[in-house]
């Protein structure tokens, strides 16, 4: 038996011990999930989860175990996943922190940075957001003018970030702050961590077309930040901020799998026009709409298979993110928007008496989903990106 | 048969426009969509001192005579505004269905309409019907009706209510007192008034027979096609204002070609738009196939509306995605507009019907 | 019984008496209509037809007497066309010079060319061509390269024309040439008249993916042409152009409406799928396609006749004619795809065994109307036009 | 099942585009397009040294063995090239046609078309029957075959045809000496070889019976869009090469941004069209659900291809209208492509009764 096979043996029988049958429901929403920090309190299950996890290392399996983080190779961080997803379990810990700012300190961070920070990520006792966008800079990101003025061995941070996931529910944000204003746009930016507690800092949620949501605004007014949490150097801020933008797209392209959505669309449809003698949706053209969408769904399932095999073929990774984050939106703004119409009448409830449930989220999902196309990067920017980078046609 | 306005139109445009300038600022329509009726009676008595609820009808009913292009134009600058005020459902739906119904109950109640101190809603729609007009399973029987209706517009408002029943020949329609009813209010993603009408055997009258109500959903579609035509007129200015201040790299957006042309291309449907909906106007007016100009421009127009109103969010970018900025507020109603009376598919296929498709 | 009543009763008569019985039926395209000129041979009837109308000033209504013209009043015009409507009766001559050139001429042109040619445009003599396009310059018509140099008492031209409509059965040629290099783009171009038949000039029929076509090569290799051909200033073309160009604009956008073809595509279509129990075109995924096409064209339609009305009611055109081309190619051009579409496998024919000419004319009409979105001002330029003129939207 | 070439594909694809960039240029597709068979026998020879036509077949029938992904690589590059040598209609239907059909007549003829030694057409297509399978009027009977077929691709140069013909038990294939029957060469818009088939009582030997030529068009429409997808590659890469060359206002117009987020669109499109391409070779060579995938990729890839080739004409402008460009040649393959075994709206519509809508 090989140490992998021995190791998969024992990772097999330890999840079968240490995880709450709670924990092999599938989830609706990662809000089920634990995100770590101070600020939420999370079910006892949930919990005994996550800490389960953290005491083996599974909630940053390929992490230096100096930091906390598992310590294992890629083969058998893959045999972790492999036995987890058989064993249908939740991911006992997820959030910014573990998919963004802890790679990006292991690879960029000081010492000192690692050692403050990646122990409590990996633990989950810290929760991260991050702090990119602005009011006044949307696509062009660079704009961005949120000030910091060196004051001794610390930034006063003066400016507004907008769009911050979660920010009333995290302990800490990292973001992007100018250092320099005389440099050009990009070069005078600075890569900043700084704790939420701080004085001056006032955070206020979003509401959305679609209702409540995770977005917030951040206000800072004389935030001090300590120079010791700049990440890279000062003014550096943009190639660690770049880094980061490829990686969220993806994740965004990814939130839109569901493989659930087309049933749900099919039976929806059957239910509001009905079926036909043969025991088709009874509307032709509805029938082929929907068919449409899915074929163009399937299409693109397959695109992101066929990146996934040649990434284990050894291909590296191009601007696919791009047309990932471009198309998957697009199909999930066709997806909501056609359960709206097959919902018709029953689709116009906001809330209350005479709509169902599902009705009324099907109503908001399809709001919401118009934000697809604009968040981490909008289609306009992803198609600037793929005729630029991918077709190289010429800049004006 | 002309397509364009003339001069005593325009005037009463310019009178609409500033009317909902200095009288209905998007903030009171905001407030107003927690409201139990969802409109202020004060604003809707203020249009009635100005005529509008009369414009389309004869004189001798009380209205102006003017015709119904005089309140297409009415309702274009209030779509623009959003205004909630009931003209759809006590104008268009209450008055064109007391004006082709029994003449006693027109001779009742049309002059209360044009003047403003009645409220009507016509509850045409059961759970489950989706875009049918014909499978009401309320019945009139013996003078009186029993059966439920869901999303009546102004149905919470509404002094008398027009209902559709099964009775003797088919589905006809019915004059009920409204304070004889149950209702409750119903959030609609717009915060218009829509509500769930209970009948348990409510006394009515007959007001007319099968073939009625889809004439009274025709004129009042033609009638909503005029106020989606002002609100996707407004939100494409919103973001027709918006490409030209706006910065991002140093230039204003709207300097992007493909931004450019997109916005062209809205324009270009803006203007198809106008010209459906004013033939359907002039076809109301001047006699003549009303349901296929109805559905022609319905047709159009529910597409249109949301297209726009969805473009105007991709250019404001985020923005356009808060509660706060009023970009929501239009895409509700394009989506609240585009089913109510059927949405374009149903009217394409309305239309492919009467055309001999 | 006024003037006007007595002009209607004397024009009707006249008609009765003096259009020919095959005047009187409608044609499939131009090419049986008289457009004038020395090389082509038309039928008797036609020019019979044609010239009756010439000797009345019935070719060119409007225009003043001394040259030939009809020298009526815009209200006698407009009762001269409706007696021919009613009538039913095809225009007796057609063509460049009376839609184009001649108008200019009359406008702009010196007392000796217009001597020289509005006569011979009225009578049919002549017949001509627009020499604008170049293969270098396509929708930048400002950056054409033919050069006229001067020599004398003229200048000697030297260049190539492309996409000129029927300059192989053309007698002259009104052209664009760059009189002086050093200009900006638009200052240094003059407008031309040339005569077709200078040494020099030769003239190359082009072959669409369509097939045959009207439009033409023409080159120029020291051709000389006299200075007082010049319309306008030398070096003020740039105006004589633009106004022809609005002109042709609007001729383009009204090629493609026919009236029966909404026929033809509802018969083809219930001849290819057959009709349901409701007597309906049984496919109703393409009854759905087919209806959402008519009713755009409806919608356009509706939009002519507004601007129409407009114009009737007083209003100064605007860009309308940008909007017209657009709107109206592309629906020419779904139009062309729909009738491929319904064909089916019959669609595929060029030629020969086993197609009808129906089909093959429906493949070939969809293959060339391909190029209405790009000939007479690309889309793209239109759009353009329509964002800069009519939304104001900003240069960068 | 993986999505990605392997080495040896990919060998055998730069093969293939050397074979096509040396062998094959546009102007000799040009020229044999008024050809009486409309390929060139020669070139079919060579690519039968390289063992081309006998690639997916197993090596004990003469062929490679290797499946049909490497067919892929060969047709995806042929088509790019737009050659009209007769892969489609001998190996993937004919070639097809024997594999599934009966042993005896496999074992004769397999071995044949994997040397390139013989050349085969399906006749399956009658006047008027559109796009179904089933509706032939051609019968078999007593051993022998009357009927009429349109449209047999490869027709004119078949030694041997397969018709589709309604016989004991519904519509089967048999086998018939393509030298006894009358053959005439029709002119379609791609040039390439289709004939019109009329037998008069032509003996014929059964190969399969009702299910058999369903199956056969799936292998085929699988292969066909491998070809289409070479060649809605190849407008592309025009297209982008023109884009960044021509210029207009004196910039290259590959810089306009509306027509930069255009060429974005279609390549975008070519990636989802490979992926889809891929997974029906993938399920071809691994067994599944051949037919699903077969529609998935039609369906796409039919409005795909016809829509870059449409774009690549607007993109060049009036020079891509002309005959001489060789645009327009990639423009009627595609509409050819598309109709071939069926349009999108018929593979939607089967692939929607496969997935059970």
């Amino acid at each position: 038996m090989s140490d992998l096979d021995t190791f998969r043996a024992e990772t097999r029988a330890w999840l079968i011990a240490n995880a709450p049958e709670s924990m092999r429901a599938p989830y609706r929403t990662t809000e089920e999930l634990c995100w770590g920090g101070k600020k939420v309190a999370y079910p006892a299950d949930v919990l005994r989860w996550r800490d389960a996890c953290v005491e083996r290392g599974f909630t940053a399996p390929t992490w230096p175990r100096e930091y906390g983080g598992g310590g294992l190779d890629k083969a058998s961080a893959k045999v972790l996943a492999e036995e987890m997803a058989a064993q249908r379990l939740r991911p006992p810990l997820i959030g910014f922190g573990l998919s963004m700012i802890g790679p990006l300190l292991l690879q960029e961070g000081s010492e000192a940075l690692r050692r403050e920070h990646i122990p409590a990520i990996v633990r989950g006792d810290i929760r991260w957001c991050q702090g990119y966008s602005e009011p006044g800079a949307g696509s062009d990101l660079a704009s961005l003018q949120t000030r910091a003025v060196a004051d001794g061995d610390a930034f006063i941070v003066n400016g507004q970030k907008i769009w911050t996931s979660y920010a009333d529910k995290s302990d800490w944000m990292f973001l992007l702050v100018r250092t320099d204003p005389a440099a050009r746009n990009q070069d005078g930016i600075t890569f900043l961590l700084m704790d939420m507690s701080s004085p001056g800092v006032t955070v206020r949620p979003i509401r959305l077309i679609s209702g409540a949501s995770p977005f917030c605004e951040t206000f800072l007014a004389d935030v001090r930040v300590p120079m010791a949490n700049v990440v890279g150097r000062v003014n550096g801020g943009w190639a660690m901020a770049r880094a980061l933008l490829t990686h969220e797209r993806t994740m965004i392209a990814d939130v839109f799998r569901d493989r659930d959505d087309a049933d749900r669309l099919r039976t929806a449809a059957r239910a509001a026009v009905g079926v036909d003698a043969l025991g088709r949706i009874a509307d032709p053209v509805l029938r082929d709409r929907i068919v449409a969408l899915e074929i163009d769904q399937a299409c693109f399932d397959l695109t992101l298979a066929r990146s996934r095999d040649a990434a284990k073929a050894g291909a590296r990774p191009g601007h696919e993110s791009s047309i990932f984050k471009l198309v998957g939106t697009e199909l999930n703004q066709r997806r909501r928007d056609l359960a709206v119409r097959v919902n018709g009448p029953q689709a116009l409830g906001w809330d209350g008496p005479g709509f169902g449930e599902d009705d009324i989220k099907a109503t908001r999902d399809w709001l919401r989903s118009r934000g697809n196309t604009i968040e981490g990067g909008t289609s306009e920017i992803q198609l600037n990106i793929i005729s630029k980078r991918v077709l190289a046609l010429p800049e004006k | 048969m002309t397509l364009v306005l003339d001069e005593d139109q325009k005037l009463l445009a310019d009178a609409a426009r500033d009317f909902v300038a200095t009288r209905s600022s998007l903030k009171r329509v905001r407030a107003l969509r927690d409201d139990d009726i969802g409109f202020s009676r004060e604003l809707w008595r203020e249009m009635a001192r100005l005529g509008w609820p009369g414009l389309p009808f004869p004189e001798e009913l009380g209205g102006a005579g003017l015709g119904w292009r005089y309140l297409m134009v009415v309702l274009e600058e209030l779509g623009a505004g959003l205004a909630p005020e009931p003209l759809v459902s006590t104008v268009l739906l209450g008055g064109s269905a007391f004006l082709y119904g029994d003449p006693d109950l027109r001779r009742e109640h049309l002059p209360r309409i044009a003047a403003g101190d009645e409220l009507v809603a016509v509850a045409y729609q059961e759970a489950g019907t989706r875009y049918a007009l014909d499978r009401a399973t309320t019945r009139f029987a013996a003078g009186t009706i029993v059966g439920e209706k869901v999303q009546v517009m102004g149905g919470s408002s509404a002094d008398w209510l027009i209902v559709s029943a099964h009775g003797p020949g088919g589905v006809g329609l019915y004059v009920v007192d409204a304070t004889r009813v149950r209702r409750t209010r119903q959030h609609r993603i717009d915060g218009r008034d829509a509500a769930i009408v209970r009948l348990d055997g409510v006394p009515a009258t007959p007001l007319g027979g099968p073939g009625l109500l889809a004439r009274v959903i025709d004129v009042a579609t033609i009638g909503l096609c005029a106020e989606m035509l002002g609100a996707m007129g407004a939100a494409f200015a919103m973001t027709l204002a918006y490409l030209k201040t706006r910065t991002q790299f140093g230039v204003p957006i709207g300097s992007f070609q493909a931004l450019q042309h997109r916005a062209a291309r809205l324009y270009i449907d803006l203007e198809l738009c106008r010209s459906a909906t004013m033939h359907a106007h002039a076809v109301l007016d001047a006699g003549g196939d009303v349901a296929r100009a109805a559905s022609l421009a319905k047709a159009k127009l529910s597409d249109a509306f949301l297209r726009v109103a969805e473009e105007a969010i991709q250019l404001h970018g985020g923005i356009g995605m808060t509660e706060e900025h009023d970009l929501g507020l239009y895409l509700k109603r394009a989506r609240v507009a585009e089913i109510t009376f059927g949405d374009a598919a149903h009217h394409r296929a309305r239309w492919a019907e009467l055309s001999g498709y």
